[in-house]
Protein backbone atom coordinates (compact mmCIF):
# COMPACT_ATOMS: atom_id res chain seq x y z
CA UNK A 1 0.00 0.00 0.00
CA UNK A 2 1.41 3.44 -0.81
CA UNK A 3 0.39 7.11 0.27
CA UNK A 4 -0.47 9.94 -1.83
CA UNK A 5 -0.90 13.44 -1.25
CA UNK A 6 -2.84 14.95 -3.96
CA UNK A 7 -3.16 18.87 -4.58
CA UNK A 8 -6.02 20.61 -5.78
CA UNK A 9 -5.69 23.65 -8.11
CA UNK A 10 -8.73 23.60 -9.84
CA UNK A 11 -12.12 25.64 -9.31
CA UNK A 12 -15.39 23.27 -8.48
CA UNK A 13 -16.32 23.52 -12.05
CA UNK A 14 -13.05 23.10 -13.86
CA UNK A 15 -12.09 19.68 -15.57
CA UNK A 16 -9.01 19.67 -13.28
CA UNK A 17 -10.90 19.58 -10.13
CA UNK A 18 -13.02 16.66 -11.06
CA UNK A 19 -10.24 14.87 -12.59
CA UNK A 20 -8.45 14.43 -8.81
CA UNK A 21 -11.40 13.37 -7.96
CA UNK A 22 -11.89 10.41 -10.35
CA UNK A 23 -8.12 9.91 -9.51
CA UNK A 24 -8.35 9.91 -5.61
CA UNK A 25 -11.14 7.15 -6.25
CA UNK A 26 -9.21 5.00 -8.56
CA UNK A 27 -6.46 5.72 -5.47
CA UNK A 28 -8.75 4.32 -2.97
CA UNK A 29 -10.18 1.61 -5.33
CA UNK A 30 -6.46 0.10 -5.59
CA UNK A 31 -6.47 0.22 -2.36
CA UNK A 32 -4.16 2.70 -1.39
CA UNK A 33 -3.90 5.35 0.96
CA UNK A 34 -4.28 8.82 0.68
CA UNK A 35 -2.68 10.91 3.00
CA UNK A 36 -3.89 14.59 2.53
CA UNK A 37 -5.92 16.09 0.10
CA UNK A 38 -4.39 19.46 -0.34
CA UNK A 39 -6.74 22.10 -1.91
CA UNK A 40 -4.89 25.11 -3.43
CA UNK A 41 -5.66 28.90 -5.27
CA UNK A 42 -9.24 27.91 -7.03
CA UNK A 43 -9.27 24.83 -5.92
CA UNK A 44 -10.14 26.29 -2.03
CA UNK A 45 -13.51 26.83 -3.58
CA UNK A 46 -14.35 22.82 -3.26
CA UNK A 47 -14.52 23.90 0.22
CA UNK A 48 -17.37 26.28 0.07
CA UNK A 49 -20.44 25.59 1.63
CA UNK A 50 -22.43 28.03 -0.57
CA UNK A 51 -21.97 26.37 -3.63
CA UNK A 52 -25.34 25.89 -5.56
CA UNK A 53 -25.44 24.71 -8.94
CA UNK A 54 -28.30 24.08 -10.92
CA UNK A 55 -30.19 20.99 -10.13
CA UNK A 56 -29.21 19.03 -13.56
CA UNK A 57 -25.10 19.45 -12.69
CA UNK A 58 -22.94 18.09 -10.32
CA UNK A 59 -22.13 19.75 -7.61
CA UNK A 60 -18.31 19.03 -7.19
CA UNK A 61 -18.04 20.36 -3.57
CA UNK A 62 -20.06 17.85 -2.27
CA UNK A 63 -19.25 15.04 -4.41
CA UNK A 64 -15.73 16.03 -2.86
CA UNK A 65 -17.56 16.33 0.86
CA UNK A 66 -18.97 12.39 0.31
CA UNK A 67 -15.44 11.09 -0.33
CA UNK A 68 -13.55 13.10 2.26
CA UNK A 69 -16.47 11.71 4.48
CA UNK A 70 -16.97 8.37 3.53
CA UNK A 71 -13.04 7.75 3.83
CA UNK A 72 -12.44 9.83 6.63
CA UNK A 73 -9.74 11.85 4.49
CA UNK A 74 -7.38 14.88 5.91
CA UNK A 75 -8.78 17.61 3.50
CA UNK A 76 -6.70 20.88 4.03
CA UNK A 77 -7.67 23.72 2.86
CA UNK A 78 -4.84 26.40 2.11
CA UNK A 79 -5.49 29.38 4.43
CA UNK A 80 -3.99 32.13 2.65
CA UNK A 81 -5.42 31.05 -0.47
CA UNK A 82 -9.05 30.90 1.15
CA UNK A 83 -9.07 34.27 2.95
CA UNK A 84 -8.41 35.72 -0.29
CA UNK A 85 -11.31 33.58 -1.95
CA UNK A 86 -13.60 34.31 1.22
CA UNK A 87 -13.51 30.79 2.44
CA UNK A 88 -14.07 31.19 5.58
CA UNK A 89 -14.42 29.14 9.24
CA UNK A 90 -16.06 29.86 11.99
CA UNK A 91 -12.64 31.15 13.31
CA UNK A 92 -11.78 33.06 11.22
CA UNK A 93 -15.44 34.75 10.34
CA UNK A 94 -15.18 35.92 13.72
CA UNK A 95 -11.07 36.85 13.89
CA UNK A 96 -12.14 38.96 10.02
CA UNK A 97 -15.28 40.46 11.48
CA UNK A 98 -16.84 38.60 8.39
CA UNK A 99 -21.09 37.97 8.27
CA UNK A 100 -21.10 34.35 7.86
CA UNK A 101 -18.57 31.45 7.74
CA UNK A 102 -18.77 28.92 4.96
CA UNK A 103 -16.70 26.04 5.10
CA UNK A 104 -17.78 22.98 4.30
CA UNK A 105 -17.90 20.32 6.79
CA UNK A 106 -15.39 17.71 6.45
CA UNK A 107 -12.88 20.24 4.85
CA UNK A 108 -10.02 21.76 7.55
CA UNK A 109 -8.55 25.15 6.73
CA UNK A 110 -4.67 25.26 7.49
CA UNK A 111 -1.17 26.35 5.83
CA UNK A 112 0.80 25.50 3.24
CA UNK A 113 2.81 23.64 5.64
CA UNK A 114 0.54 20.91 5.58
CA UNK A 115 1.72 20.54 1.46
CA UNK A 116 5.31 20.56 2.42
CA UNK A 117 4.14 17.88 4.94
CA UNK A 118 2.99 16.01 2.62
CA UNK A 119 5.82 15.95 0.64
CA UNK A 120 8.04 14.85 3.47
CA UNK A 121 4.91 11.84 4.66
CA UNK A 122 3.54 10.65 1.44
CA UNK A 123 5.65 8.25 -0.94
CA UNK A 124 3.87 10.07 -4.13
CA UNK A 125 2.60 13.50 -4.49
CA UNK A 126 0.49 14.48 -7.61
CA UNK A 127 -0.46 17.97 -8.30
CA UNK A 128 -3.60 18.71 -10.79
CA UNK A 129 -3.02 22.26 -12.23
CA UNK A 130 -5.79 24.71 -13.34
CA UNK B 1 -16.04 45.59 17.30
CA UNK B 2 -13.49 47.20 15.67
CA UNK B 3 -11.74 49.79 17.67
CA UNK B 4 -10.14 52.69 16.60
CA UNK B 5 -6.95 54.53 17.40
CA UNK B 6 -7.15 58.10 18.05
CA UNK B 7 -3.66 60.39 17.85
CA UNK B 8 -4.16 63.78 17.62
CA UNK B 9 -6.63 64.95 15.08
CA UNK B 10 -5.91 61.40 13.89
CA UNK B 11 -8.83 58.28 13.46
CA UNK B 12 -7.17 54.63 12.48
CA UNK B 13 -9.64 52.00 12.59
CA UNK B 14 -7.59 48.60 13.45
CA UNK B 15 -9.00 45.22 13.03
CA UNK B 16 -10.04 43.01 16.11
CA UNK B 17 -6.89 41.74 17.04
CA UNK B 18 -5.45 45.61 16.88
CA UNK B 19 -3.82 45.91 13.46
CA UNK B 20 -4.15 48.36 11.48
CA UNK B 21 -7.10 48.45 8.42
CA UNK B 22 -5.01 51.04 6.35
CA UNK B 23 -1.37 50.47 6.38
CA UNK B 24 -1.04 53.39 4.73
CA UNK B 25 -1.63 55.83 7.70
CA UNK B 26 1.20 54.35 9.35
CA UNK B 27 3.79 56.86 10.66
CA UNK B 28 6.07 56.74 14.11
CA UNK B 29 3.55 58.85 16.04
CA UNK B 30 1.02 56.02 15.22
CA UNK B 31 3.62 52.84 15.72
CA UNK B 32 4.35 54.37 19.42
CA UNK B 33 0.21 54.60 20.06
CA UNK B 34 0.23 51.28 18.74
CA UNK B 35 3.13 50.22 21.06
CA UNK B 36 1.69 51.69 23.97
CA UNK B 37 -1.53 49.79 23.83
CA UNK B 38 1.19 46.50 24.22
CA UNK B 39 2.55 48.16 27.09
CA UNK B 40 5.84 48.62 25.08
CA UNK B 41 7.72 52.07 25.05
CA UNK B 42 9.64 52.34 22.09
CA UNK B 43 13.85 53.06 22.40
CA UNK B 44 15.75 53.05 19.48
CA UNK B 45 16.80 49.46 19.51
CA UNK B 46 12.76 49.33 19.16
CA UNK B 47 13.35 51.41 16.23
CA UNK B 48 15.61 50.10 14.82
CA UNK B 49 14.26 46.49 14.22
CA UNK B 50 11.10 48.61 13.16
CA UNK B 51 12.68 50.16 9.96
CA UNK B 52 14.36 46.77 9.07
CA UNK B 53 11.23 45.23 8.91
CA UNK B 54 9.44 47.95 7.30
CA UNK B 55 12.33 48.38 4.25
CA UNK B 56 12.69 44.31 3.92
CA UNK B 57 8.87 44.21 3.40
CA UNK B 58 9.31 47.40 1.03
CA UNK B 59 12.04 45.97 -0.90
CA UNK B 60 11.11 42.36 -1.33
CA UNK B 61 7.20 42.29 -0.43
CA UNK B 62 7.57 39.53 1.98
CA UNK B 63 6.73 38.90 5.86
CA UNK B 64 9.83 36.79 7.23
CA UNK B 65 9.18 34.16 9.55
CA UNK B 66 10.93 34.64 12.97
CA UNK B 67 13.62 32.98 12.26
CA UNK B 68 14.38 34.50 8.71
CA UNK B 69 13.91 37.96 10.67
CA UNK B 70 16.33 36.95 13.58
CA UNK B 71 19.05 36.12 10.49
CA UNK B 72 18.31 39.28 8.90
CA UNK B 73 18.81 41.32 12.01
CA UNK B 74 22.30 39.14 12.35
CA UNK B 75 23.00 40.50 8.89
CA UNK B 76 22.42 44.15 9.39
CA UNK B 77 23.69 44.29 12.99
CA UNK B 78 25.54 41.31 13.91
CA UNK B 79 25.33 38.41 15.59
CA UNK B 80 25.18 39.90 19.28
CA UNK B 81 21.79 41.25 18.21
CA UNK B 82 21.06 38.25 15.66
CA UNK B 83 19.43 36.03 18.56
CA UNK B 84 15.76 35.21 19.29
CA UNK B 85 16.49 36.33 22.55
CA UNK B 86 17.36 39.97 21.78
CA UNK B 87 14.01 39.95 19.25
CA UNK B 88 11.83 38.10 22.04
CA UNK B 89 13.51 41.18 24.86
CA UNK B 90 12.23 43.76 23.07
CA UNK B 91 8.96 42.20 21.47
CA UNK B 92 8.21 39.67 24.07
CA UNK B 93 5.69 36.98 24.09
CA UNK B 94 4.90 36.75 19.94
CA UNK B 95 7.24 39.22 18.33
CA UNK B 96 6.84 38.36 14.87
CA UNK B 97 2.76 39.03 15.31
CA UNK B 98 4.13 42.07 17.54
CA UNK B 99 6.51 43.83 15.73
CA UNK B 100 4.45 43.76 12.34
CA UNK B 101 1.84 44.93 14.18
CA UNK B 102 3.54 48.13 15.52
CA UNK B 103 5.35 48.53 12.37
CA UNK B 104 2.48 48.97 10.63
CA UNK B 105 2.77 45.63 8.24
CA UNK B 106 -0.05 42.82 7.83
CA UNK B 107 -0.63 40.37 9.99
CA UNK B 108 1.45 37.19 9.60
CA UNK B 109 -0.24 34.08 8.03
CA UNK B 110 1.56 31.28 10.15
CA UNK B 111 1.97 28.74 6.68
CA UNK B 112 2.79 26.28 9.39
CA UNK C 1 12.08 7.99 -13.54
CA UNK C 2 10.01 10.27 -13.77
CA UNK C 3 6.14 10.69 -14.84
CA UNK C 4 5.34 13.69 -16.57
CA UNK C 5 1.85 14.59 -16.53
CA UNK C 6 0.64 17.38 -18.84
CA UNK C 7 -3.32 18.76 -19.22
CA UNK C 8 -2.89 21.45 -21.86
CA UNK C 9 -3.77 21.57 -25.45
CA UNK C 10 -0.87 22.14 -27.86
CA UNK C 11 -2.28 24.99 -29.50
CA UNK C 12 -2.54 26.25 -25.74
CA UNK C 13 0.17 25.90 -23.72
CA UNK C 14 3.73 25.03 -24.49
CA UNK C 15 4.03 22.81 -22.40
CA UNK C 16 4.25 19.15 -24.41
CA UNK C 17 6.93 20.90 -26.36
CA UNK C 18 9.45 22.04 -23.67
CA UNK C 19 8.61 18.46 -21.57
CA UNK C 20 10.05 16.94 -24.67
CA UNK C 21 12.46 19.29 -25.19
CA UNK C 22 13.76 18.59 -21.67
CA UNK C 23 13.37 14.24 -22.66
CA UNK C 24 15.13 14.97 -25.56
CA UNK C 25 17.99 16.06 -24.11
CA UNK C 26 18.20 13.69 -20.89
CA UNK C 27 21.12 11.12 -21.00
CA UNK C 28 18.19 8.97 -19.12
CA UNK C 29 14.96 7.40 -21.16
CA UNK C 30 13.60 5.88 -18.19
CA UNK C 31 10.61 8.46 -17.86
CA UNK C 32 7.14 8.65 -19.63
CA UNK C 33 4.43 11.10 -20.88
CA UNK C 34 0.88 10.99 -20.04
CA UNK C 35 -1.37 13.46 -21.49
CA UNK C 36 -5.33 13.84 -19.91
CA UNK C 37 -7.69 16.97 -19.81
CA UNK C 38 -7.10 19.04 -23.15
CA UNK C 39 -3.69 17.04 -23.73
CA UNK C 40 -4.81 14.33 -25.27
CA UNK C 41 -6.10 16.70 -28.89
CA UNK C 42 -1.79 16.43 -29.05
CA UNK C 43 -2.16 13.03 -30.19
CA UNK C 44 -4.60 14.01 -33.06
CA UNK C 45 -3.64 13.40 -36.77
CA UNK C 46 -3.43 17.26 -37.41
CA UNK C 47 -0.93 19.33 -39.48
CA UNK C 48 -0.10 21.90 -36.27
CA UNK C 49 0.93 18.65 -34.25
CA UNK C 50 3.43 16.90 -36.85
CA UNK C 51 6.32 18.62 -35.02
CA UNK C 52 5.21 17.24 -31.39
CA UNK C 53 4.34 13.55 -33.35
CA UNK C 54 8.55 13.74 -34.58
CA UNK C 55 9.92 14.44 -31.63
CA UNK C 56 7.65 11.64 -29.56
CA UNK C 57 8.52 9.03 -32.47
CA UNK C 58 11.81 9.40 -31.69
CA UNK C 59 12.23 9.41 -27.84
CA UNK C 60 12.72 6.30 -25.88
CA UNK C 61 9.96 7.34 -23.54
CA UNK C 62 6.17 5.95 -23.73
CA UNK C 63 3.70 8.07 -23.97
CA UNK C 64 0.32 7.73 -22.57
CA UNK C 65 -2.94 8.99 -22.95
CA UNK C 66 -6.52 9.14 -20.42
CA UNK C 67 -9.03 7.10 -22.01
CA UNK C 68 -11.76 9.00 -19.94
CA UNK C 69 -10.47 12.06 -21.43
CA UNK C 70 -10.57 11.04 -24.90
CA UNK C 71 -13.82 9.43 -24.63
CA UNK C 72 -15.28 12.53 -23.03
CA UNK C 73 -14.04 14.48 -26.37
CA UNK C 74 -15.53 12.06 -28.49
CA UNK C 75 -11.74 11.23 -29.99
CA UNK C 76 -11.58 7.47 -31.18
CA UNK C 77 -10.30 7.43 -35.11
CA UNK C 78 -8.20 10.39 -35.25
CA UNK C 79 -5.51 9.08 -33.00
CA UNK C 80 -1.69 8.91 -34.60
CA UNK C 81 -0.39 5.92 -33.50
CA UNK C 82 2.21 5.32 -30.70
CA UNK C 83 0.38 6.34 -28.04
CA UNK C 84 -0.60 3.88 -25.27
CA UNK C 85 -4.25 4.27 -23.88
CA UNK C 86 -4.82 4.15 -19.79
CA UNK C 87 -7.68 4.40 -17.87
CA UNK C 88 -7.82 5.59 -14.05
CA UNK C 89 -6.42 2.79 -12.84
CA UNK C 90 -3.77 2.79 -15.17
CA UNK C 91 -3.15 6.22 -14.38
CA UNK C 92 -2.73 5.69 -10.53
CA UNK C 93 -0.54 2.26 -11.51
CA UNK C 94 1.71 4.47 -13.83
CA UNK C 95 1.98 7.21 -10.63
CA UNK C 96 3.57 4.76 -8.52
CA UNK C 97 5.92 3.02 -11.71
CA UNK C 98 7.73 5.91 -11.81
CA UNK C 99 9.63 7.41 -9.08
CA UNK C 100 7.36 10.65 -8.98
CA UNK C 101 4.95 12.68 -11.07
CA UNK C 102 5.46 16.03 -12.61
CA UNK C 103 2.61 17.95 -13.84
CA UNK C 104 3.43 20.65 -16.11
CA UNK C 105 0.65 23.57 -17.00
CA UNK D 1 13.26 14.51 9.47
CA UNK D 2 12.98 12.98 6.24
CA UNK D 3 14.72 15.43 3.89
CA UNK D 4 13.18 15.70 0.55
CA UNK D 5 14.91 17.31 -2.49
CA UNK D 6 12.21 20.02 -3.80
CA UNK D 7 12.91 21.08 -7.32
CA UNK D 8 10.37 24.26 -8.19
CA UNK D 9 10.14 25.15 -11.68
CA UNK D 10 8.43 28.51 -12.82
CA UNK D 11 7.54 28.23 -16.49
CA UNK D 12 5.01 31.01 -16.64
CA UNK D 13 5.50 34.65 -17.35
CA UNK D 14 4.77 36.97 -14.40
CA UNK D 15 1.12 38.56 -14.47
CA UNK D 16 -0.61 35.94 -16.64
CA UNK D 17 -0.97 33.50 -13.95
CA UNK D 18 -1.09 33.38 -10.26
CA UNK D 19 1.39 30.44 -10.29
CA UNK D 20 4.50 32.03 -9.83
CA UNK D 21 3.20 33.60 -7.11
CA UNK D 22 1.99 30.12 -5.82
CA UNK D 23 5.28 28.25 -6.59
CA UNK D 24 7.01 30.97 -4.46
CA UNK D 25 5.29 30.53 -1.32
CA UNK D 26 5.61 26.71 -1.49
CA UNK D 27 9.35 27.68 -1.71
CA UNK D 28 9.16 29.62 1.19
CA UNK D 29 7.58 27.40 3.33
CA UNK D 30 9.68 24.44 2.09
CA UNK D 31 12.38 26.32 2.82
CA UNK D 32 10.42 27.09 6.62
CA UNK D 33 10.53 22.97 7.09
CA UNK D 34 14.74 23.28 6.36
CA UNK D 35 14.21 20.85 3.51
CA UNK D 36 16.65 21.24 0.33
CA UNK D 37 15.06 23.23 -2.61
CA UNK D 38 16.35 24.02 -6.20
CA UNK D 39 15.02 27.19 -7.72
CA UNK D 40 14.72 27.12 -11.87
CA UNK D 41 13.12 29.67 -14.11
CA UNK D 42 12.59 27.81 -17.17
CA UNK D 43 11.25 29.42 -20.02
CA UNK D 44 8.92 32.51 -20.20
CA UNK D 45 9.56 32.02 -16.64
CA UNK D 46 13.17 33.91 -17.17
CA UNK D 47 10.64 37.12 -17.61
CA UNK D 48 10.43 37.27 -14.16
CA UNK D 49 14.59 37.99 -13.63
CA UNK D 50 13.68 41.09 -14.99
CA UNK D 51 14.48 44.37 -12.59
CA UNK D 52 12.37 46.80 -15.00
CA UNK D 53 9.35 45.80 -13.32
CA UNK D 54 6.84 48.06 -11.82
CA UNK D 55 3.63 46.33 -10.41
CA UNK D 56 2.62 49.16 -8.69
CA UNK D 57 -1.12 49.94 -8.98
CA UNK D 58 -2.03 46.37 -10.68
CA UNK D 59 -3.22 44.68 -7.84
CA UNK D 60 -0.54 42.29 -9.04
CA UNK D 61 2.11 40.65 -6.92
CA UNK D 62 6.02 41.03 -8.08
CA UNK D 63 7.68 38.19 -6.97
CA UNK D 64 10.59 39.17 -8.47
CA UNK D 65 11.39 41.83 -5.80
CA UNK D 66 11.44 38.75 -3.05
CA UNK D 67 13.96 36.72 -5.25
CA UNK D 68 17.28 39.04 -3.79
CA UNK D 69 15.92 37.67 -0.59
CA UNK D 70 15.77 34.09 -0.88
CA UNK D 71 19.24 33.97 0.42
CA UNK D 72 18.42 34.54 3.66
CA UNK D 73 15.73 31.81 3.60
CA UNK D 74 18.80 29.61 2.77
CA UNK D 75 17.74 29.43 -1.14
CA UNK D 76 20.86 29.06 -2.63
CA UNK D 77 20.45 27.17 -5.90
CA UNK D 78 18.85 29.56 -8.42
CA UNK D 79 19.13 28.59 -11.89
CA UNK D 80 17.83 29.79 -15.33
CA UNK D 81 17.39 27.66 -18.53
CA UNK D 82 20.49 28.25 -21.16
CA UNK D 83 19.90 29.84 -23.62
CA UNK D 84 16.02 31.59 -22.58
CA UNK D 85 17.12 34.95 -21.95
CA UNK D 86 18.99 35.05 -25.38
CA UNK D 87 16.10 33.25 -27.40
CA UNK D 88 13.93 36.67 -25.83
CA UNK D 89 16.74 38.98 -27.07
CA UNK D 90 16.73 39.72 -23.31
CA UNK D 91 20.34 38.95 -22.83
CA UNK D 92 21.48 42.55 -22.18
CA UNK D 93 18.28 43.67 -19.85
CA UNK D 94 19.30 43.82 -16.06
CA UNK D 95 18.32 40.78 -13.57
CA UNK D 96 17.24 41.01 -10.38
CA UNK D 97 19.78 38.16 -9.18
CA UNK D 98 22.85 36.92 -11.16
CA UNK D 99 21.83 32.95 -11.33
CA UNK D 100 23.52 30.18 -13.09
CA UNK D 101 22.48 28.69 -16.08
CA UNK D 102 21.75 25.08 -16.99
CA UNK D 103 21.57 23.30 -20.40
CA UNK D 104 18.16 21.21 -21.07
CA UNK D 105 20.48 18.15 -20.38
CA UNK D 106 21.20 19.29 -16.72
CA UNK D 107 17.56 20.66 -16.15
CA UNK D 108 16.91 16.55 -17.07
CA UNK D 109 19.22 15.82 -14.93
CA UNK D 110 18.06 18.54 -11.88
CA UNK D 111 14.24 16.68 -12.55
CA UNK D 112 15.75 13.16 -12.22
CA UNK D 113 17.47 14.00 -8.67
CA UNK D 114 14.68 15.65 -7.19
CA UNK D 115 12.29 13.65 -4.85
CA UNK D 116 9.36 16.25 -5.92
CA UNK D 117 9.09 18.82 -8.60
CA UNK D 118 6.53 21.44 -8.58
CA UNK D 119 6.49 23.28 -12.36
CA UNK D 120 4.33 26.18 -12.22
Amino acid sequence: MQSFTLVVFGAPDSQSSSTALNYAKAVLKAGHHIYRLFFYQDGVFNACSFNTPSQDEENSSVNWQTLIQEHELDAVVCVASALKRGIVNAAEAERYELAASNLRQGFEISGLGQLIDGVIQSDRVVNFLP
Amino acid sequence: MSNTLLIKDKQLKLDKNGYLQELAGWDKAVAEALANKEGLALGSEHWELIHLLRNFHQQSGLIPSTRVLVKLIAKEFGEEKGKSAYLMSLFPDAPLKKICKIAGLPRPINCV
Amino acid sequence: MTLHLINKSPAKSSALNECLSVLEASNNSSSAILLIEDAVYSALKHPANMALHEKIKKLASPCYLLKEDLLMRGLHAELVEGFTIVDYAGFVQLSLDFKKVQSWS
Amino acid sequence: MTLKNILIIIRQAPYSSLLPAAALDVLLTAAAFEQPITLLFMGEGVQHLLSAQNSTGSGMKNISKALPSLELYEVDQVFMEKDALANRKLENEKLVLQVESLSLNQIADAIEKADQVFNF
